[in-house]
Order: C-alpha cells, then structure tokens, then sequence
C-alpha cells in the first residue's frame, strides 16, 4: 500500500511539474490520470513488493557528491586516453566480489559503476559483479572495494522482512 | 555576471566532454570500448550542459525539468549500456584486448 | 554564443556517432550509436530551447531522453532472445 | 533591449535555424540513404531509429513541438518496435533483388520532381498572409483559451473545436493498433504451436 501511494505522489508530482498550471480542472484531470495509472500498475502485478529498501536515505546524497566527483574525475582520465595520439588502452574483463545483499543496493553498485567511465558492469550475480573496464588501472580502482562498502553503506540494515526475501 | 561566466564555462566542458564521447564512439575498436567514451556523454557532458543551461534558465520550471532531463538520463543510461554489454556478452561478442589485436582474429557478424 | 558552440559540439559528436551506426560492424555497435545519437538528440534540443528562447522544448527533450531508453531496451530485448518480445507476452 | 538589437537577435536566429536545417537535412538524407543501401534488415531498422530522430529535432526546429513529440514517440518508439517484430517475423536478411528496378525509380523520380515544384506555389515558409494564417487562427489564438480552458493552443483546436475529427482519428489509429496485436499474436502462437521448435534468427 505504502508502495502504491509512493507511485502516485511520484507520477503526480511529475504531472505538476510538467504542467506549470495551476487550475482545478487540470490538478483534477492530473490526478485522475495518477490514479488510474497506479490502478493498473497494481492490477498488472508490477509494483515491487520487496521491504528493504528504506536504508539510510541521509546517506544517498553523500554518496552521490561522491560519485559525482569520480564521474568528472574518470571523464577526465577516459578524455585524455581517447585524445591521445596512440591508444594507449588495456581492456579486461573480470568477476569481481560484490557486498550488496538487496536487490537495489546490487543496482545501484551496477549502475555506478557503469556510470563511471572506464568500467561498465556488464553482469550481476549473487555476490559477484562482471565488470569491463578500459585500462587496467580502472579495473584495479574498482577492484580496492572503495565504491563498494560506499554503496553498502546506504543499504538497510538486515531486517527479518529482508532475511526472508533474500536467497 | 558572475552566473553568466559559470554557465559558459560550464557549457564549455559539456561541450568538450560531449566531443571527447563523440571521437571516442568512432576510434575505439570494439564495442566494449566504445561503451566508456560513449558514457561520458551521458554523465559529465550532459550534466555540464544541462548545469550551464541551468544557470541561464531564470524560470524555477525550466530549472525543474532540466533537472529532470539529468535524472532521466542518470537512469536510463547505465541501464541500456549494461543491457548492451550484457546481451552482446551473451551473444558471444568476445572483447578485444591487446594480445588478441595481435592475433588478429576478426569477430563480429560478418 | 556559447549556447552555438555546445549545438556546433553536439552535431559533431552526432556525425560520429552517425558514421559508426553506418559502419557496425555489429549489431550491438549500432545500437550504441542509436542510443547516443538520442542523447545528444535530447541535448540539442534543450540547446536549440535556449537559442531560439523557447524553454518548452524542454518537454520534447525529456520526452526523448524516455523514448529513447525504451526503444533501446526494446530492441535488445528482441536481439537478445532471438525473437519479439511480443512471444514472450502475448 | 532597443529595436535594432532585436531585429539584430532575430536574423541571427533566422541564420541559425537555417544552418540547423541544412545540417539536419543532410543528416536525414544521409540516414535514408543508409537505411536503403544496408543489407541486414536489423541494421535498417536501427537506422530508420536515427532518421525519425532527426526528423523530430527538424520539425522542433520549424516550431511544430506537437508533430516533433508525435515523430519521436511513434517513429521512434513504436515504429522501431513494429520493425523490429516484422523482421522477427521473417528474417534478418534482405534478398538481393535481380532485376534492376528502373520503372519504379522513374516514377518516384517524376512524383519527388512534382512534389519538389508543387511547393513553388505554396507561400513562403511563415509568412503572415498565408491563407492558414488568416481565417480561423487568429480566432483560436484570441479566444482558444477562454472557450475551452486549455492552455495550449494546438490541443483545444485538436481536442475541441476538432474533437470529432480527432475522435475518428484516434478510433483509426485504435483499430490498427488491434489488428496489428491481432496479427502478431496469432502469428507467435502458430509457431509455438508448430511441432519444430522456432529457430534462430542469426542469418
């Protein structure tokens, strides 16, 4: 039910925004929209039931400052291996060990990763992560776990809703 | 004034990460390593971009909905681009690497 | 003027990525492309917003930047089984 | 701002568009081209992606953002989507044709000419004396708003002052969205149906 009423104050939020209008008649059609959307997304059977992914939400825009700076930090590296005159690249591809237990801090780690430039994860397992990096220094970047214990930072602690969910 | 030189220089390493993407998207030799160019675009050219934008914007819902551009764009891209890893992985796509250059066995679908 | 040189930046990058759609070699490569020439399709977008001063196109940009993710998973989705998605849900 | 500025900004902006315009024009002819010339269906179809793409960013550039998000949402989402299903349907591979279609090629030659001279007659791009310009659109731009409580001009001509026209266009576009789901559904389960399992598209 939390989930349900989530997506509707999401998908409303975002009508508000795109509209800019104000009137009765639009905030009305608006959440008539919202409702029917959240209606059938509960009848299709779409809507993640999983529990555990109320972490330490103070945490995420910690983490995010911090993968922002890696990102403009990689982008920098990645820029100058592609302007350089010979190409000076080692691709490798490698299974590395992954600490997420949820479903969504292994999504988020994945997705970090690939954000950053010079990995893309490229499978997820249980507690493993395929990862192709550009040069072998990216790969051993990643491979010192920082980006990982930042990301297991902001998971949940193990709750018993989660310990049943989890395989 | 001061905005107005933040947001040029701030388009101004959008616009050059955005180019650096573009030259890596064609001179890399395999999928695998067109993937950590072309992902420049997405994250520091567009969120460059958009910030530069962002200071010239003036309107709280124009700042809103580029706001909403970046996150789109932080979301959806790592998806597709693992999704194409992963599927061309699964294809059996084999990355090139140095020693195999050398070998010079072609892959790819002929 | 800056906003020209981030539109001149952007076609650029699209020509590129325009030349690798044309070349391949695989599939999964023109892909890549198309994907990226969306992203660059969006941004121009929001650029050309600003240049002519019609901040509404923005909505066109965000409509984009969502097709664009799904045509991608769509078609990987076909190219990854071998077959339409239609099979798996109908 | 003073006068002359803004008339300075504005052929500016003219100058910009018209170079958008050649560039992505270029762009689209080069991407239609392509389109043409590859032989692996796939390869087609992502490239037509590209194509609707840059047909949308040139109608954003000729002001018209209604048919721009209808380019990108059916071009580039449903068509790509549909392609992609037909060729799943058939094959991956275009047959090298063995006759040199030269009938055909004369005809789409003569009707581009025709259509490339029927617009000498129309009026110019924008101008303020066209005959759309001047019946019925300045009465919806003065009193769209009031009469029917959109905001966007172009959605109360097409949801109210057109909304039987509209009606039956979208009851054309339903029906063909059912026959095609029609379609496809009994093609997919036919061959489920068939004893050999369904091959590999890998041509």
């Amino acid at each position: 039910m939390l989930h349900a009423v989530g997506l509707f104050a999401v998908l409303f939020g975002t009508w508000i925004l795109l509209s800019g209008h104000f009137t009765p008649f639009l905030l009305i059609a608006g959440a008539v929209c919202a409702a029917l959307t959240v209606a059938i997304t509960l009848r299709m059977d779409l809507l993640d039931q999983q529990r555990d992914f109320v972490g330490p939400v103070w945490r995420l825009p910690l983490y995010w400052l911090w993968l922002a700076g890696q990102i403009i930090l990689w982008s920098l590296i990645v820029a100058r291996q592609v302007l350089a005159p010979r190409l000076d690249i080692d691709p490798v591809l490698q299974r590395l060990p992954c600490s997420q237990r949820s479903d969504l801090a292994k999504v988020m780690y994945a997705n970090s990763i690939t954000l950053t430039p010079g990995t893309v994860s490229t499978d997820v397992g249980d507690g493993e992560i395929e990862v192709h990096a550009l040069t072998r220094a990216a790969m051993e970047d990643l491979k010192s776990g920082d980006m990982d214990r930042r990301v297991s930072a902001t998971e949940a602690k193990r709750t018993k809703a989660a310990a049943a969910d989890a395989p | 004034m001061i905005l107005d030189i933040l947001s040029w220089i701030s388009i101004a390493i959008g616009a050059f990460f955005v180019l650096v993407g573009g030259i890596g998207i064609w001179r890399m030799p395999d999928l695998f390593s067109r993937m950590h160019p072309a992902g420049i675009i997405d994250t520091a050219g567009a969120g460059f971009l958009l910030l530069g934008l962002l200071l010239q914007s003036g309107d709280w819902l124009v700042s809103v909905k580029l706001v909403l551009i970046f996150v789109f764009l932080l979301f959806t891209s790592p998806v597709a681009t693992h999704a194409l890893a992963h599927a061309a992985l699964l294809d059996g796509l084999k990355p090139w690497t140095r020693r195999r250059d050398k070998a010079r066995d072609k892959d790819g679908e002929p | 003027m800056m906003f020209l040189a981030a539109a001149g930046a952007l076609i650029a990058a699209m020509v590129l990525a325009l030349a690798r759609a044309f070349a391949g070699p695989t599939v999964y490569d023109r892909i890549l492309a198309v994907n990226h020439i969306g992203t660059q399709t969006v941004l121009l977008i929001a650029v050309m917003g600003f240049i002519t001063g019609r901040p509404d196109f923005l909505d066109i940009s965000l409509l984009y930047a969502l097709i664009n993710f799904v045509a991608t998973i769509a078609v990987l989705r076909y190219v990854k089984r071998g077959r339409s998605t239609a099979d798996k849900e109908s | 701002m003073d006068a002359e500025a803004r008339q300075g900004a504005r052929q500016g902006r003219r100058a910009i568009d018209l170079y958008l315009n050649i560039i992505l024009l270029v762009f689209v002819a080069a991407t239609g081209i392509a389109a043409v010339w590859l032989r692996n269906l796939l390869a087609s179809a992502m490239v037509l992606g590209i194509y609707s793409l840059l047909m949308a960013s040139l109608w954003v550039v000729l002001d018209a953002v209604d048919v721009a998000f209808t380019e990108a949402a059916v071009g580039a989402g449903v068509t790509t989507v549909l392609m992609l299903l037909a060729i799943a349907l058939t094959g991956r591979r275009e047959k090298r044709a063995r006759s040199r279609p030269w009938a055909p090629l004369a005809v789409s030659l003569a009707t581009a000419g025709l259509l490339v001279y029927a617009t000498l007659g129309m009026p110019a791009f924008g101008s303020a004396d066209a005959p759309a310009q001047l019946h019925v659109a300045p009465y919806y731009l003065r009193h769209g708003e009031a009469e029917t409580g959109v905001p966007n001009v172009v959605t109360s001509v097409l949801a109210s002052y057109r909304g039987f026209d509209t009606l039956g266009e979208v009851t054309v576009i339903f029906t063909a969205g059912i026959g095609v789901l029609v379609l496809l559904g009994s093609a997919s389960r036919r061959r489920r149906n068939s004893a050999t399992p369904a091959k590999g598209d890998s041509a």
